[in-house]
């Protein structure tokens, strides 16, 4: 992790990182390829990629350069609309689709980060969050595009025609399988956003952001950037779950939606390459379970909560590290 | 020692800021040459730090400007100051506590060649790890490159600052008050340090301790009151009447 | 069967053929044997947890009913209940569960219009039938429709339609609309601005405000300045709560009459006699019909005897007849087969619990009666006896929106 | 629009300034905690929710509306006061992400604990005899009741104005609140002090939901648009600035009673509209000291 190993008394990180984060990848598209055995259907396993790769690119603010967004959901629920958009009204194959998604995202993160990324702290926050809201509420009312309240249906993708071969996407393992490549896609391509020069600057602008000013970064412009870039993953994340689900609800651009993120960033451990997934994963799969024993599901959901913010602040994965690393406390 | 005697880098003119109702610095004029090493000193509350953080563009004046090299560069963003050749170290500790000490300088470094690549792997950039390397021997702390810099002694943090500052290759180093908090030893090394570095470039530095400063300085800017007191070589600071009696009752600096 | 049907049919054979031959075959296949599984995403947590849990009491009951008579050739029928938590992607992800992992032969549920529309999404792609129970005009028109989509509730035409038809000559023609902006909501005022025209209404202002509002005090002066005979209050669960509450606060109640479309027994119940006495609104279904339709008698008794004496609520009931509907229509068609199942159900003339009832060809609207009822605050023979039948209107083909309308053809 | 006599914009106005008076109440307890203890509350609905259900539970047992204005917030604050000592107390120095995070999970089981207790349906709630009906203003009726909850707005904020200012807990909290160190270099427990601000907060806020009560009645989920509703005021306002939620309150009251007479449907919106707007142009709020949490 970069987080975690530059800290580390140990031999130039640079040179590790590296060839740390191209094991990182594999390993994870190792895992993807087996989940769909252990998960407890495949709905549920492409809904944990989903938003295990929404919480990757909230991360991307949040964990690595330290800002708290709470207007996320416009970003995820933008991508989901302009991908459902570009096929329920101008039938674009996936492969338009998805890279429509991802613009509208990027274009909803540019508007929102041009306004925001000048503000810090909890304001930094609200301002996300209010400007989050004022999306909502155009999506909300453009009815005619977006289906209102309703959410938007008809985002039926049915086969995926990769030259000769055609994919089925309604069978669920394909879908899954679909859906994974295009997240370990995503996960090679943060990999090599972070060990960018570009990851440093947004490291060092989370570390201290008047030395880096100091040292010639563009704090405001690396802000921006970054927040472009989460859009893009978070975009990705909203197309492929538009594909997936084959709706568009308006509660994908909801207050709820960018709390989704926080929480899952939070119990998976922030600031780490693989504590979003297993926040979401277990966030998902915990919710899933307890809802079919219980339907006091919250209750335990909140309580898991507060136990982890209280016992395990560095979150699932982030406690793993630690205690991997021979760390105490 | 260099002489004090090349162009001019630095000039302000007028410069004055107030905050509220404060006026912290009026009218201040002054001249800063070229690999001349330039001391600004002053009681406490004098606007010494002000003044430091105008020069090196943490906020704008609110009256008169600031030339660097001819050009006016008031009111530009901070990060701009790094680009145009002008370094600084802070009052307090500024480092990047949880990267490595190789880590903060090769950051430092990395703003010269790339600030917003996302593409290429940093780790095949080794140019910039060895240039790191070679200013943290500089600073002296080559043995501890690889220590997290919030784990170094305070006078190591400091070091590493303006080993921070050094990666920008500036032609003009700003120092606020680098000594502060330090033990005699450690205030001992830095003083050497600076003097190395005074050789090969223009050096500001703000310091509250006369005596620290007036041995090593080719020129002493005296402020008080927010305003420029007097200016010289140390030795006509030294012989200065009125800076002689704003100095009486802080005898102990 | 009528051209049309048969045009359908046959593309929808034609469609699986494709499917068929196709190698990459939808590996979803539906049990022909073993028990018959019902889905029903419902919202079992969150404001509207009550109003669902009584939809899977009432679902229980036919599933419950349909054992004990022996099932189909001996095949049980079971019900799998999920948590749609009110959210359209939630319901999707279990309708998906429920199709994929579960493989049930059927689906019924959801209890609002976002949620319905989402499960059709879902369920037509992967040809499942679907029994929607809860409003929504939406999904009779052509463009989410198909023909595994079937709706046992009223659509909100049909419900604004028989209110205003009741309400307009009674009460007056200035009307005021003050309505939850959203589709539902807009739907509404259409159904009633069509029943009204040949009424000669008129519409003194349609206010919309937004879905989760608490506060309608910046509304009501303006209200009441209106002066209107009618405020048809278009608004659901929290929102009509807070809005009765607020408006007999402000004393609209004095010189107008408060319509509720929808007027929920739940939410009735939840807000107390005060804030409703007096408002008169339409229902699929009050328990005190039983006093007058034997198999509305029927149903409650075998409720109450499942569930310690309780009524099912009007959504509820809804539950029990979206089940019964089609195990009722899987004995017809001795199958579970989606395409005879479907037949079977287009046959089916019912009268299970509210009267008659048939699904009507085009659009498999569910063709019945609807209830004006008036809530009371004196006179309760018990906690829940909340409302007085005013009125009932039979169902009636004529009162629905025409298939062509809808975008069906022929 | 149709015709807009005078008298019914200036009921508009009164009504939005009501309004705004709720929305204090609202966010006096969030404001208050913020400001001293730089605690972001996302549980500041629920124990708004919580001082509602403890009105119903009350008056289940034969207690008057008047016996529970003072009741409640004992009650709630008694239970902010073991929130604060057992949940919020171990956070403190860890930034401002975490109490965050542990109310927002705090929040989920609140609700789902009234759940439990009370079902999920709501529960009626009915205005106080002596307060029923409404009352001529001059420009119209108003309902009695909202009157008096102006009434009661205000009696809040002065008291607790004497409070701060007045009393020597209260300049202990100010002080606490610009400079802990100060407070301990004065010998007091810094910590009690917190706990006390936070029992004060979240006691204020069980008191509003009590207000609320026979306003819209009472239901689990109650507390969600109230938190963002407190928020936008408390931003707008500057937080930690008590005079900065009044004069936001009664701003965010009038903006959503204008939009409510010309564009309704964007009544919500309106108000995440004027917050984006204040923190553009203002980025700590109308009231607030800029620099807190750069």
């Amino acid at each position: 992790m970069a987080h975690a190993t530059t800290a580390e008394p140990a031999a130039p990180r640079a040179a590790l990182s590296g060839a740390l984060e191209r094991h990182r990848v594999l390993a994870a598209a190792a895992f993807l390829a087996v989940f769909p055995l252990v998960a407890p259907f495949e709905a549920l396993a492409v809904n944990i990629l989903i938003h295990g790769l929404y919480a990757l690119g909230f991360n991307l603010m949040f964990g690595y350069l330290g800002l708290l967004s709470f207007g996320h959901a416009a970003l995820f629920g933008g991508g989901a609309y302009l991908c459902g958009i570009a096929i329920v009204h101008f039938g674009a194959p996936w492969w338009v689709a998805i890279p429509a998604g991802i613009a509208g995202a990027v274009a909803i993160a540019a508007i929102v980060g041009a306004l925001a990324v000048r503000t810090r702290g909890i304001y930094f926050s609200m301002v996300t969050l209010a400007l989050a809201q004022c999306f909502y509420y155009i999506f909300y009312q453009a009815s005619d595009w977006t289906g209102g309240e309703n959410g938007l249906r008809g985002v039926d993708l049915k086969a995926i025609a990769l030259g000769p071969a055609t994919l089925d996407f309604l069978d669920p393992r394909t879908r899954y399988y679909v859906v994974a490549a295009f997240v370990v896609l995503a996960l090679w391509l943060l990999s090599r956003i972070l060990a960018s020069p570009f990851g440093a600057v947004i490291e060092a602008v989370r570390e201290n952001e008047a030395r880096a000013r100091a040292c010639g970064y563009d704090v405001t412009r690396t802000r921006l950037l970054a927040f472009v870039l989460s859009g893009a993953f978070c975009g990705l994340a909203g197309a492929l779950n538009a594909l997936h689900l084959s709706i568009v609800p308006i509660e994908s651009m909801a207050i709820e939606t960018s709390g989704l993120a926080v929480m899952m960033c939070l119990l998976g451990g922030m600031g780490t390459f693989f504590g979003p997934f297993v926040g979401a994963a277990v966030f998902l799969l915990l919710e899933s379970i307890v809802s079919v024993w219980t339907v006091h599901w919250q209750l335990v959901v909140g309580a898991v909560f507060v136990l982890c913010v209280l016992f395990f602040p560095r979150g699932i994965w982030g406690s793993i590290l630690h205690w991997a690393a021979g760390g105490g406390r | 020692m260099s002489a004090g005697g090349g162009e001019v880098i630095l000039r302000t003119e007028n410069l004055g800021k107030r905050f509220g109702g404060f006026t912290a610095l009026k009218g201040v004029s002054a001249e800063f040459r070229a690999g001349a090493l330039t001391a600004i000193i002053g009681p406490n509350g004098a606007g010494k730090s002000t003044y430091f953080n105008i020069l090196s563009g943490a906020f704008p004046p609110s009256e008169g400007r600031v030339l660097f090299e001819g050009r006016d560069i008031t009111g530009l963003p901070q990060h701009r100051f790094a680009h145009m050749g002008i370094a600084k170290s802070f009052q307090i500790t500024n480092v990047f506590p949880e990267l490595s000490a190789l880590e903060n300088v090769r950051i430092a470094l990395q703003a010269r060649v790339s600030r917003y690549d996302i593409w290429r792997p940093r780790a095949r950039m080794t140019g910039l790890v060895e240039q790191a390397g070679e200013i943290l021997a500089t600073v002296g702390l080559w043995a501890r490159r690889d220590r997290a810099a919030s784990a170094l002694a305070h006078g190591e943090q400091r070091a590493l600052e303006i080993g921070m500052a050094l990666a920008a290759q500036p032609r003009l180093l700003l120092l606020d008050e680098p000594t502060a908090g330090m033990s005699p030893e450690e205030t001992r090394a830095m003083m050497e340090l600076i003097l190395r570095l005074a050789r090969e470039r223009t050096v500001i530095l703000v310091e509250h301790k006369m005596k620290l400063v007036m041995g090593i300085s080719d020129r002493v800017l005296v402020l008080h009151h927010g305003e420029l007191l007097a200016e010289g070589t140390p030795d006509e600071i030294r012989r200065d009447e009125t800076v002689r009696r704003v100095y009486l009752g802080q005898r102990e600096h | 069967m009528t051209a049309t049907t048969r045009r359908r049919a046959l593309a929808a054979a034609a469609a699986g053929a494709a499917l068929a031959a196709s190698p990459f075959r939808i590996n979803v296949l539906r049990a022909q044997e073993g028990p018959i599984r019902v889905g029903f995403p419902v919202p079992l947590t969150g404001p509207y947890a009550t109003e669902a849990q009584n939809q899977v009491r009432a679902a229980e009951v036919a599933i419950a009913e349909f054992n004990e008579s022996g099932g189909l050739n001996g095949r049980r029928a079971e019900l799998l209940p999920r948590d749609d938590r009110l959210n359209p992607g939630e319901a999707a992800t279990r309708t998906l569960e429920l199709i994929e992992r579960e493989r049930v032969n059927f689906i019924v549920g959801s209890l609002s219009a976002s949620v319905q529309l989402a499960v059709n999404n879902v369920t037509k792609a992967r040809r499942v039938i679907f029994n929607s129970i809860s409003q929504s005009d939406a999904i009779n028109e052509a463009s989410d429709w198909s023909p595994y989509t079937f709706h046992e509730a009223l659509n909100p035409h049909m419900t604004a339609g028989a209110v205003g038809r009741y309400v307009f000559s009674r009460f007056g023609k200035r009307v005021v609309f003050l309505t939850a902006d959203y589709a539902y909501g807009h739907e509404m005022v259409r159904g009633f601005q069509r029943a009204g025209a040949p009424l000669g209404i008129q519409v003194l202002a349609d206010i919309r405000h937004p879905i989760g509002q608490t506060d309608f005090s910046t509304l009501l002066p303006r209200i009441q300045a209106l002066r209107p005979d009618l405020l048809i209050a278009i608004n659901f669960g929290r929102d009509q709560q807070i809005t009765m509450r607020q408006a007999t606060d402000f004393g609209l109640k004095r010189s107008m009459k408060i319509v509720a479309p929808v007027l929920l027994y739940s939410a009735r119940v939840a807000a107390g006699p005060q804030a409703f006495e007096g408002v008169v609104g339409g229902t699929s279904y009050y328990w005190r019909l039983e006093d007058t339709v034997p198999s509305a008698k029927a149903f409650n008794d075998k409720f109450r005897r499942m569930h310690n004496g309780a009524v099912p609520t009007d959504y509820g009931a809804l539950g029990y007849g979206g089940v019964r509907t089609l195990l009722e229509a899987c004995r017809l068609a001795g199958s579970t087969d989606t395409d005879k199942v479907i037949e079977a159900m287009r046959s089916l003339r019912y009268d299970y619990y509210k009267g008659p009832q048939y699904y009507r060809r085009c659009d498999h609207q569910s063709v019945q009666s609807v209830l004006i009822v008036e809530s009371k605050s004196r006179d309760m023979k018990d906690e829940n006896d909340v409302f007085n039948i005013v009125h009932i209107e039979e169902p009636n083909e004529a009162n629905l929106r025409t298939c062509a309308e809808l975008g069906h053809a022929g | 629009m149709g015709t807009l006599g005078f008298d019914l914009l200036a009921l508009q106005l009164f009504a939005g300034v009501a309004l705004g008076a709720i929305y204090v109440l609202l966010a006096i307890g969030l404001s208050l905690i913020f400001g001293m203890l730089t605690v972001v509350n996302f549980a500041h609905g629920a124990f708004f929710m919580f001082g509602a259900y403890a009105g119903v539970f009350l008056a289940a047992r034969g207690a008057s509306f008047w016996a529970s204005l003072i009741a409640v917030p004992l009650i709630v604050g008694a239970f902010g006061l073991l929130v604060e000592r057992f949940l919020i107390r171990p956070l403190y120095g860890r930034g401002i992400d975490y109490p965050l995070l542990l109310t927002f999970g705090l929040a989920y089981m609140m609700v789902e604990g009234i759940r439990i207790a009370f079902g999920t349906l709501g529960l009626p709630f009915d205005t106080p005899e002596s307060l029923q009906g409404a009352t001529d203003i001059g420009i119209g009726f108003f309902p009695t009741y909202r009157l008096f909850v102006i009434g009661a707005t205000a009696a809040i904020l002065l008291g607790l104005w004497l409070f701060l200012e007045r009393t020597r807990y209260g300049l202990i909290i100010r002080a606490g609140a610009r400079d802990p160190q100060i407070v301990r270099v004065l010998g007091v427990d810094v910590s009690r002090v917190w706990l006390l601000v936070f029992g004060l907060g979240t006691g204020i806020a069980g008191l509003a939901g009590l207000l609320a009560a026979p306003l819209q009645g009472v239901s689990p989920e109650m507390g969600g648009p109230v938190l963002a509703e407190a928020f936008v005021v408390t931003v707008v306002g500057g937080m930690g600035s008590l005079l900065g939620a009044v004069v936001a309150g009664l701003l965010v009251g009038v903006t959503v009673a204008l939009t409510s007479l010309f564009v309704p449907e964007m009544a919500k919106v309106s108000i995440f509209a004027l917050m984006a707007v204040v923190l553009l142009v203002r980025p700590q709020g109308l009231f607030g000291r800029p620099g807190l949490l750069s």
